[in-house]
């Protein structure tokens, strides 16, 4: 009576799951949890042409679009949190460099209805957010109408269905029930609007341990189609109790890809030639690691599930 | 900002903990805030420790706190500011308490901002180049919901321009009875642009003028760095100082200056 | 800096934020953590002309309607969800006895997009539920429209915003923060679409409690006008990791209300002489509460918040 | 019931038992169901223990369960069906899902069901007059969303009526083509009706007709116990009985037959 695993490695998730040409979703818990694990791995295996969908993802959209891999941008900011412009993207916008790229800009709260429409499967949700700004006007998924029921001008943002979800998660069972605590996003509505999902866990746990607490299960496993063990994947981001964020690894990062081939010889040293992600700790240095590790627990209070 | 550490020297305190001091006034006590990151993050923390005890903090992660993290965060994610926090929902959780009109104010950051309050996070100049910027996050919505906005920025003509060239973030459009036109809700719309010179206020009419010159700054200088003809209130005062207690607040949460040089 | 206590008893916090003509949320965990104690206290303090709202409450709205508290009731289900009908609400609809209610029909799907609409702060939500049902024709606040996305036709269901939400939680602090687990139902929506909300506590914690969980946080306190230290006020309905459903209750209730003059024994017996739940309890008994207890505790595995 | 008593000394299972094995068998494996209590929640509960072990039950509380509760229950809030559940959601999670399409079958019960499989628990008859019933709870959504419906209710000539008095759960209208004119999901609407003396199916136009007939019950007593002129299956069967694996696994669940008399 007990389902099949689904776990696999981080290399096969992608090579199964996220074909070229896919609409992806990275970065639902915004800057917590990102999966720079997977990220990268589609770097790695060359994908193509992807839709990447999410309200921001700090440094891996413009690591992804300077790798080639993306056609299409759907997001709400895209950049490097803690030090402002990503490279990247702004010579994939202002020159086509590497490829042309489609940015479809939205503001967080219409990117969190584009998906929470999705989840209710309702082809549409309103709102009064985006009105008279320039990306109701430019972006075609934010349509202005007149509510059915008050006859107010409103903005209906289309629902968004991503091919696939890659969420990091902080523990899941091998079927794909996960936890996920501390900054939660748009991580239920990304789930459930996704077609399917691949979770990245910091912890394999036996399903007791997930049912030990339902409230905490975001992803529900039979929306799960493959899970992958890789602990510090979310890596330069943080992991709520797991590990902090790498402040330094974003600063570098913004300093050496402000030239094409400064970016290029960082792609080359931290996802072409780190062909995994034991390659990439090695790179990383023991010291840091250490760095970033939980200086304090703090262990939520049980609820009681008894009766 | 070589100029900020003169300030210092001879006034006691920076161009930046004067903006601080003034967008901590900009909260009442018991009032929902759309907290940014920085100078807007540390006037939160301000405001909480002095005359608003009472005010909450919101956060587009979804997280909502009453006791503020007071350690140093880059990013609204940082684990600090999700420990301890009274509420942790989800980015649609407190974008619906700003959509229903609970939010009292937001704090908004901007590339450049106009003779309307309208703000572009979209597209920058730089020697007539379109330069793409990251774009809205969640300022787009800040701006068309939160009962009051409060833009902080660099006083600069280049970035206090005549008319955005893309609004990120509506502020009055081009006047009066524009927001209303657009659909936004009635009670919502820029209340405050604090800049490293002055502090601008908006008229019935929704353009923005002087309210008050930051202390040793001149009118003048004011108007020589604003891309349009600013407009001067009829009674323009000083800007208040910080007071000790702001000061003794700021520092002790900021002690190396980092986010006040 | 710390808020004041919002800690207020049950007599006081109805009196001060349930004035008659109010429109009241209840039930919004649908069988579990029904706020009995203070629906009794309503009736005692003869409240009239309520509207109450909720998706099902079980025996409560019967028990108010029958009452003469209730003049509308807007609900997907009114009854005694584990013996069948409410006689109270029958003899309302069909007799006016006690006096004439007006019924506005709603399914649980609509219910909770009424509620969800007024906590988004949003005039109405599509759906294409009640699609070719009465309810749809018979509820004005269920009408059709065209997707202005996709030209289909759907239901604009408009917001609700009760003037009150009375939540039943099992912990909360003094300032209203409270921790809610297990049965969700529409609890998150119903506290944000309510203009002010009473929490009524199984325990009152210290604020480090809550804050130890944030995420299990589902009533922020800001927006609480007060706090109820009321143990057992949910009784008959179950408290998760506190204490049974009492079925029996449910199934005397059903014999001892289908003639009009045994409900005025059972509502002077159980509500109106019962002046507090003191006197509830002794009424109950203690063997009867000692067989509701928690037999068996099951904590949640904790969640980690350090960093 | 007399009759199911006879039943069990003469068949070796109840009425009861030889529905709930048939709606079992209306959940394939790995199906998503949303879950009633009382017969459905056996016949879900059987399913998984035979034929479909990778099925989930939902409940309208916002629960989904993959290994349900095994203890009687008498509401979907009940203690024993929170704890251990796979998640614990609200209820517009789980409404979400059904109206993505996602939930393949629904059990539902009802005052009345009628030629097209529309359904009344709202408004119910007794000597000519109105009585009010409990209403839709979320009989409505599943009707009108789930991928298929199948209903479960005693055989009564009043219970099984030509048209419904208040259509609460939507079947097929009035005949063909009439969910898709309503703006209903294309893949959408009921697929059987258990009674205790047969299961009906639907054809094209939407119009019931008996598929199976259980054994020992007549075609005759079917039709002289429904309310319009019921179509007969070309080739009518018998209604498989439950098997001893469907039996066992029921009794272990339901040793007193509680929800099975």
């Amino acid at each position: 009576m007990t389902a099949e695993s689904k776990l696999l490695t981080l290399r096969d998730a992608i090579s199964r799951h996220v074909p070229s040409g896919s609409m992806v979703l990275l970065g639902a818990q915004l800057e917590q949890m990102i999966p720079f694990a997977a990220g990268h791995e589609m770097i790695r295996q060359s994908r193509r042409d992807l839709t990447l969908v999410g309200p921001i993802s700090d440094i891996l959209f413009d690591q992804m679009i300077g790798a080639g891999c993306v056609s299409r941008v759907m997001a709400a900011w895209v950049g490097n949190v803690s030090a402002g412009v990503g490279y990247c993207f702004r010579r994939a916008v202002e020159r086509s460099i590497p490829r042309r790229l489609e940015v479809v800009d939205y503001s967080n709260f219409t990117m969190a209805l584009a998906l929470h429409a999705g989840a209710l499967g309702v082809p549409f949700l309103p709102t009064y957010a985006t009105l008279g700004s320039d990306l109701l006007k430019k972006n075609g998924n934010l349509r202005e109408f007149s509510s059915p029921v008050s006859e107010e001008k409103m903005v209906a943002v289309r629902a968004l269905r991503p091919d696939v979800a890659i969420l990091h998660v902080q523990r899941s069972d091998a079927q794909g029930n996960a936890h996920i605590w501390g900054s939660l996003g748009v991580a239920a509505d990304g789930a459930r609007a996704a077609r399917k999902i691949i979770v990245v866990a910091e912890e394999i746990v036996e399903p007791s341990v997930i049912a030990s607490d339902p409230n905490r299960t975001l992803v529900p496993g039979f929306l799960v189609a493959a899970v992958v063990h890789e602990p510090g994947g979310a890596h330069p981001s943080p992991v709520q109790g797991y590990y902090g964020r790498d402040h330094a690894f974003f600063a570098e990062y913004h300093e050496q890809t402000r030239r094409l081939e400064d970016f290029e010889d960082w792609l080359a040293r931290w996802v072409v030639q780190a062909t995994d992600r034991g390659d990439y700790w090695k790179q990383l240095g023991p010291g840091r690691v250490e760095n970033l590790a939980v200086k304090e627990h703090a262990l939520s209070a049980p609820a009681d599930f008894g009766y | 900002m070589a100029r900020s550490e003169t300030d210092l020297a001879t006034q006691g305190y920076t161009f930046s903990e004067l903006m601080v001091a003034a967008a901590a006034r900009e909260i009442a006590d018991g009032e929902l805030v759309f907290v940014g990151m920085r100078l807007p993050m540390l006037a939160f923390l301000v405001a909480r420790r002095t005359h608003a005890p009472g005010a909450v903090g919101l956060f587009e992660n979804g997280v909502l706190r009453e006791n503020p993290a007071t350690e140093l965060l880059y990013t609204m994610g940082d684990p600090p500011n999700l420990r301890g926090a009274t509420q942790c929902g989800s980015m649609l959780d407190v974008m619906g308490l700003l959509q229903q009109g609970r939010v009292d104010v937001g704090f908004l950051g901007a590339a450049e901002v106009d003779r309307f309050g309208n703000l572009n996070t979209t597209w920058g100049h730089r020697n007539k180049e379109m330069q793409r910027l990251p774009g809205s996050g969640g300022a787009g919505d800040i701006a068309c919901l939160a009962r009051r906005t409060v833009v902080l920025l660099a006083h600069d003509r280049a970035r206090l321009c005549d008319r955005v060239g893309h609004i990120t973030s509506p502020g009055f459009g081009t006047g009066e009875g524009w927001r209303r036109a657009q659909g936004l809700p009635a009670a919502s719309g820029p209340s405050a642009i604090i800049t490293t010179l002055c502090v601008l206020r908006f008229g019935h009419d929704g353009e923005a003028h002087v309210a008050s010159v930051h202390p040793g700054v001149s009118v003048e200088e004011v108007l020589a760095n604003t891309g349009w003809t600013l407009r001067v209130a009829d009674e323009l005062i000083e800007t208040s100082p910080p007071s000790h207690e702001e000061l003794r607040v700021m520092r002790e949460l900021d002690p190396n200056h980092f986010w006040t040089r």
